[in-house]
């Protein structure tokens, strides 16, 4: 296991406390806790609808819960919208790709590094050098950050005619082009056989190592889940299981009857 | 020395049309004139439809009640003292005494002023608009700015002090000419294109490509697009102080849902998203309603163009439904060097597959 | 002011029926395919169009009102058939556009239509007896074709609600709006639901078309435009794409509609010494004697407000959140 | 009974099946596994005619259906009990299995529902309730007999146990054995591999849409790769 690089922040990264949320009666998560270790990668596993999509919703700002606390360094997010939660440095993908189908794989990750480099409407309406300068820097940046992601090869072809792959590694791209200090990735190697999974899994070391993130993955894949984790939580019907290392959370009794199937079938 | 290499093709562009338009101020064909400015007008509002829908995706039913603000207002400021008082008599104590009518030497700057102001009361009240509309989504939005478009008409219609309400307003100085629509149409279409190609219309584009990514990257939903539905509302109102000022007289029951479903097809026909396909789609709606018109005068069939102009949008809409350029642009530079496409331009949702 | 209110109620009785009509048609199709079918008031204006030329031609009344429910019922098929089926699914906006376009076919073709029949844009519909006069009830009389207007409605409607309650086809339309692919998985042939909905929407709209060229009296070919819009604001009152839901928000729109007119100067309606002299300045300030021509814009801010927040219609229950 | 050879789906440029060849037998359970997004779900959508094959073949009892509207296939005897369950939530219990036989005679309708309501009385008890408003064991139950409703000769079920408590997990495979020991012929999608290749006789192993591993389910089950990518040892 690599040593997990160490992010100097005052006040914890991400703490969760009692969240919970439910949709006309039926409980999609409850009571989830975390409080996330810098530099770590974080892996959520658990069944089809064990809650694992709605805790993403929820962390990124897309859903808001029904109790319970989200705070980001310190400050208090539980009921920020998305686009202030992104920008307040959590990115994610999602598990049915959502790419800007008809834009440049450039243009897609452009509009993300234009958030942290700004510019006036005016100067953008009369063109000014400012303006272009700002311009050629976000383009640049959406190069690099395209490259970083073995897609420089493909930067002017529409999101949408991109294979599958590539569309997987674009919303990467996308998301970190944002510079997040927290990526959420939702089943990031859905759809890909086992060649390209492990490239992934290389990809995603990489990427925390290269830009200090820190990673919360939410899987179906128990080996990959497995391989990169350095802590695991288990989810079964919206509540947390288990949480522990890799070694313990393969042993448990609970997670084993749950998920990964019962004794009798060893 | 680049950017004068740069904004080469754009003079080159801009100096043919310029020739064009001064050869027939001097032909004095004023059929071809007329046809010209309404030309004009039309290219207004369907950049500014193009900016408020088919960059965002959000579809605006409401942008000829801007227009329609727009003539009433740019009409009411311009009138003559003399005129005032005899023709509308109830006005408000302080509309009463502001007559933008004075010219300096060829120019009439009270026109440009009262043009400009009601761009931007029109600009205030499609903020306020839209800051409760835009936040609707779908065909919800299209309905709800609809109910906008029959309120500005109800009120049009009951403010008599104001607009004479049913009355025909007339008596507006024919100001606009072919100088003054096609300058505001370059300008129509320059705001366009330079919003399309900067990170305002980058984040319009994406939020209408997908709003929980666009979300997912920090871009919030409402402000792109009011900054697209306000830009918007601003070039209607310009189109309908011109609209004014070109056909001198007027009721509100031209700014209704006959000239908006125009603007629609104008729009749809070219690729909504595309600001050279803006004026493509007009051009050709224009030209085609333009030959049912007379087709129409000469076989006495009237309904018959009305027709053919929808069979015509459903096709389009069943066939191509992306319009005629979809998202893509043509490059001027193509255009004038008629080079083998090579720098075809791109942006925010004009990719073409390789 | 008893006979004046009672005289509101019942026009708002009678409106409401109509919008109710026309609603529930909406509300189907809406339902199904999620298309606004902005064309509908239209569909009902050639409906008054065929009734007027069937009556000019001298049929009987029966006879007229068959020719004109089959000529729309026609109508609404071929334009499902044509336009709506090629788009079926696409981008709502799309089909909302192509309804715009069916709407000025229907407009267009009855322009061309009355012009080759040498009659003017505007016509004076030929009411039939039964539908024109005044009924009197005690002090109030009341105009036949609002009451007849009003009952027809109501049983109209409850046959309606039984078809689509207790028929096959009508079970199946609702399994459509609620479901359309696990509709078309259990073995419903969608396309034929589709054309039955159409079918029935043109139906229910060539009664209205009916009831309304006899209330006004004279039509021309733009008079569908405020019925369709007054027919998806009570759908949208009653939560869009309920069948029932839209016939509350149908007649709550139609008192609705009268609150403005009946308010409008109230304080002149009123006898003399009723009240104090400040709550009628009071009155006559809040409620001008104007109010009633700025009817359809109050309607429309109420329909606004609706959307922004209670998108589910009145007795819709809290927004479903939307999630990615 | 049913046969695919080569069958090639596409959404757009996202080719989901890549010619895929599955037969399903006469009175066999064969089971289809694979991670998310592999195909398992395009596959089952392409037979009950919901998709169209872009190349390849699908054969029903000997008669070509890949081309054939959903409808059709249902009345030749294909029934397909969805993902998610789907059933009729604004409609009754009773609604959705009348709707459920369609295809069939209304006279038969009714003795058909009495079928469903033997085999599952809870349903029986709740006919008149609106089917959003069951428990979600009872809607993927009320989903089963409203796809029995067409008397199928092949009944395709995607994720039968998705999202349910393990007792109803339990209850819903005793189902399925049930009906195959009644001679039913199943297609059965499910994340549940342990289950489905309990219940099923063969199985197949989609990946990317491909047909990576094929056989019976007993040697599936022992089969390394499948131990370690969905059975997690």
């Amino acid at each position: 296991m690599t040593v997990a690089p160490v992010v100097d922040v005052g006040s914890p990264m991400l703490e969760i406390d009692g969240l919970t949320k439910r949709y006309s009666g039926l409980v999609a998560l409850s009571n989830y806790a975390l409080d996330l270790r810098p530099g770590s990668i974080h892996g959520v596993i658990g069944p089809n609808g064990a809650g694992k999509t709605t805790l993403f919703n929820l962390l990124s700002g897309m859903v808001r819960p029904t109790s319970g606390t989200i705070r980001l360094f310190g400050v208090d997010m539980t009921n920020s919208p998305a686009h202030d939660v992104a920008r307040a440095g959590v990115a994610r993908t999602f598990q049915n790709i959502r790419l800007f189908g008809d834009m440049s794989a450039l243009d897609n990750v452009k509009v993300a590094v234009q958030q942290r480099l700004p510019i006036g409407l005016a100067q953008s309406l009369l063109s000014t050098p400012a303006f272009r300068r700002r311009e050629h820097e976000i383009t640049e940046r959406a190069r690099e950050t395209l490259e970083r992601l073995g897609l420089a090869a493909v930067a002017s072809r529409p999101a949408s005619s991109l294979p599958y792959g590539d569309q997987r590694r674009l919303e990467i791209a996308r998301a970190v082009a944002t510079e997040p200090k927290i990526l959420l990735l939702d089943e990031p190697n859905a759809g890909m056989n086992p060649t390209e999974t492990a490239d992934l899994l290389d990809l995603i070391r990489r990427l925390r190592d290269d830009l200090d993130l820190t990673i919360i993955l939410v899987a179906h894949d128990i080996p990959l889940v497995m391989n990169l984790c350095d802590r695991i939580q288990v989810l079964n019907y919206g509540e947390l299981i288990a949480d522990g290392d890799p070694a313990m959370v393969r042993n448990n009794p609970d997670v084993i009857t749950a998920y990964l199937g019962q004794a009798s079938h060893a | 020395m680049r950017v004068l290499q740069m904004a080469r093709p754009t003079l080159i562009v801009l100096l043919a049309a310029s020739a064009a338009l001064a050869l027939l101020q001097l032909s004095g064909l004023a059929f071809w004139q007329g046809l010209a400015i309404n030309f004009a007008i039309f290219v207004i509002l369907v950049q500014a439809l193009n900016l408020a829908s088919g960059f965002t995706g959000v579809f605006s039913l409401g942008h000829i009640g801007f227009m329609a603000i727009g003539a009433y207002t740019s009409a009411i400021l311009t009138l003559p003292l003399a005129t005032k008082a005899e023709y509308l008599p109830n006005l408000p104590v302080w509309l009463e005494g502001v007559h933008l009518d004075m010219t300096v030497g060829p120019v009439p700057v009270g026109f440009v002023a009262a043009t400009l102001i009601a761009g931007a009361l029109v600009m205030v009240i499609a903020g306020l608009v839209g800051a409760v509309l835009m936040r609707l989504s779908g065909h919800f939005v299209a309905v709800a700015t609809l109910g906008f478009l029959v309120i500005v008409r109800v009120v049009l219609f009951n403010a008599d002090d104001i607009t004479r309400g049913s009355r025909t307003f007339s008596n507006v100085a024919p100001y606009t000419n072919l100088w003054w629509a096609w300058g505001w149409a370059a300008i129509a279409i320059y705001m366009a294109w330079r919003l399309k190609f900067s990170g305002y219309g980058r984040a319009m584009f994406a939020q209408k490509g997908d709003r929980w990514a666009a979300r997912s990257i920090g871009i919030s939903i409402l402000r792109p697009r009011l900054v697209a539905f306000v830009a918007g509302a601003f070039l209607s109102a310009v189109a309908g102080s011109l609209y004014a000022h070109f056909i001198t007289s007027f009721s509100p029951t031209v700014f209704y849902f006959d000239l908006t479903f125009r603007v629609i097809t104008m729009l749809v026909v070219g690729g909504m998203g595309s600001v050279s396909g803006a004026v493509i789609g007009t051009a050709i709606v224009l030209a085609l309603a333009e030959a049912l018109r007379r087709i129409e005068g000469a076989t006495l069939l009237y309904g018959l163009g009305g027709i053919l102009l929808a069979v015509f949008f459903i096709a389009v809409i069943i066939f191509r439904p992306s319009g005629i350029l979809g998202q893509r642009e043509i490059d001027l530079e193509q255009l004038v060097a008629w080079r083998p496409r090579r720098g075809r331009r791109r942006g925010p949702g004009s990719a073409t597959p390789d | 002011m008893d006979v004046y209110l009672i005289q509101q109620i019942v026009n708002a009785l009678s409106a409401g029926s109509l919008y109710a009509l026309m609603a529930v048609g909406l509300a189907l199709i809406f339902g199904i395919l999620r298309l606004i079918n902005f064309a509908h008031g239209d569909v009902m204006m050639v409906a008054a169009y065929i009734a007027a030329f069937s009556l000019f031609a001298g049929l009987p009344l029966p006879v007229a009102i068959v020719t004109m429910i089959a000529g729309t019922v026609l109508i609404g098929l071929a334009m499902e058939r044509i336009a709506y089926r090629p788009i079926r699914g696409g981008p709502e906006v799309a089909m909302l556009l192509t309804s715009f376009a069916v709407g000025q076919i229907l407009q267009n073709g009855t322009l061309l239509v009355t012009r080759l029949a040498s009659q003017p844009v505007q016509i004076a519909f030929p009411t039939p007896d039964v539908l024109s006069g005044v009924v009197a009830i005690g002090a109030v009389t009341i105009p036949r074709v609002n009451v007849i207007g009003f009952g027809s409605g109501v049983i109209i409607l409850a046959g309606v609600m039984l078809f689509l309650t207790r028929t096959r086809t009508g079970l199946s339309m609702h399994a459509a709006a609620d479901d359309l692919p696990a509709a078309q998985l259990v073995g419903i042939r969608v396309n034929w639901v589709v054309a039955a909905a159409f079918a029935l929407s043109a139906a229910l709209a060539s009664v209205a078309g009916l009831l309304y060229a006899s209330q006004a009296g004279q039509i021309n070919p733009f008079l569908g435009f405020s019925p369709v819009l007054k027919a998806f604001i009570a759908a949208v009152i009653g939560g869009f794409g309920s069948i029932s839901g839209a016939v509350v928000g149908a007649y709550a729109l139609g008192f609705l509609e009268v609150i403005p007119t009946a308010l409008g100067g109230i304080a002149d309606i009123l006898p003399p010494g009723a009240v104090s002299p400040e709550i009628h300045d009071l009155l006559a300030t809040v409620f001008p004697s104007a109010l009633g021509s700025y009817r359809d814009a109050i309607v429309f801010v109420f329909l606004i407000l609706m959307l922004l927040f209670r998108p589910n219609g009145i007795l819709g229950g809290r927004a479903r959140e939307d999630t990615p | 009974m049913l046969e695919l050879t080569g069958v090639h789906v596409a959404y757009g440029n996202i080719r989901a099946l890549q010619g895929i060849s599955i037969r399903v037998g006469a009175g066999e359970l064969v089971a289809l596994i694979g991670s998310n997004g592999a195909g398992k779900s395009t596959t089952l959508k392409a037979i009950s005619g919901l998709l169209r094959p872009s190349a390849g073949r699908i054969e029903f009892e000997g008669r070509d259906i890949s081309r054939a509207s959903t409808d059709v296939i249902v009345g030749l005897g294909i029934s397909h009990c969805p993902e998610g369950r789907r059933v009729f939530g604004r409609l009754t219990v009773r609604e959705n299995l009348l709707l459920g036989g369609i295809t069939r005679p209304i006279a038969e309708v009714r003795s058909d529902i009495e079928r469903v309501t033997t085999l599952f009385p809870r349903l029986g008890e709740r006919m008149t309730q609106l089917g959003g408003t069951l428990s979600g064991g009872e809607q993927q139950m009320l989903a089963i007999g409203r796809a029995l409703m067409s008397r199928p000769r092949l009944l395709i079920l995607d994720e039968p146990s998705l999202g349910l408590a393990p007792m109803m997990v339990e209850r819903i495979f005793e189902v399925i054995d049930d009906l195959k020991r009644g001679g039913l012929t199943m297609l059965l999608v499910e994340q549940n591999v342990h289950h489905a290749l309990d219940s099923a006789d063969r199985a197949y192993v989609l990946e990317s849409g491909l047909i990576t591993l094929e056989g019976p389910a007993d040697v599936l089950r022992r089969n390394p790769q499948v131990e370690h990518s969905y059975l997690g040892r």
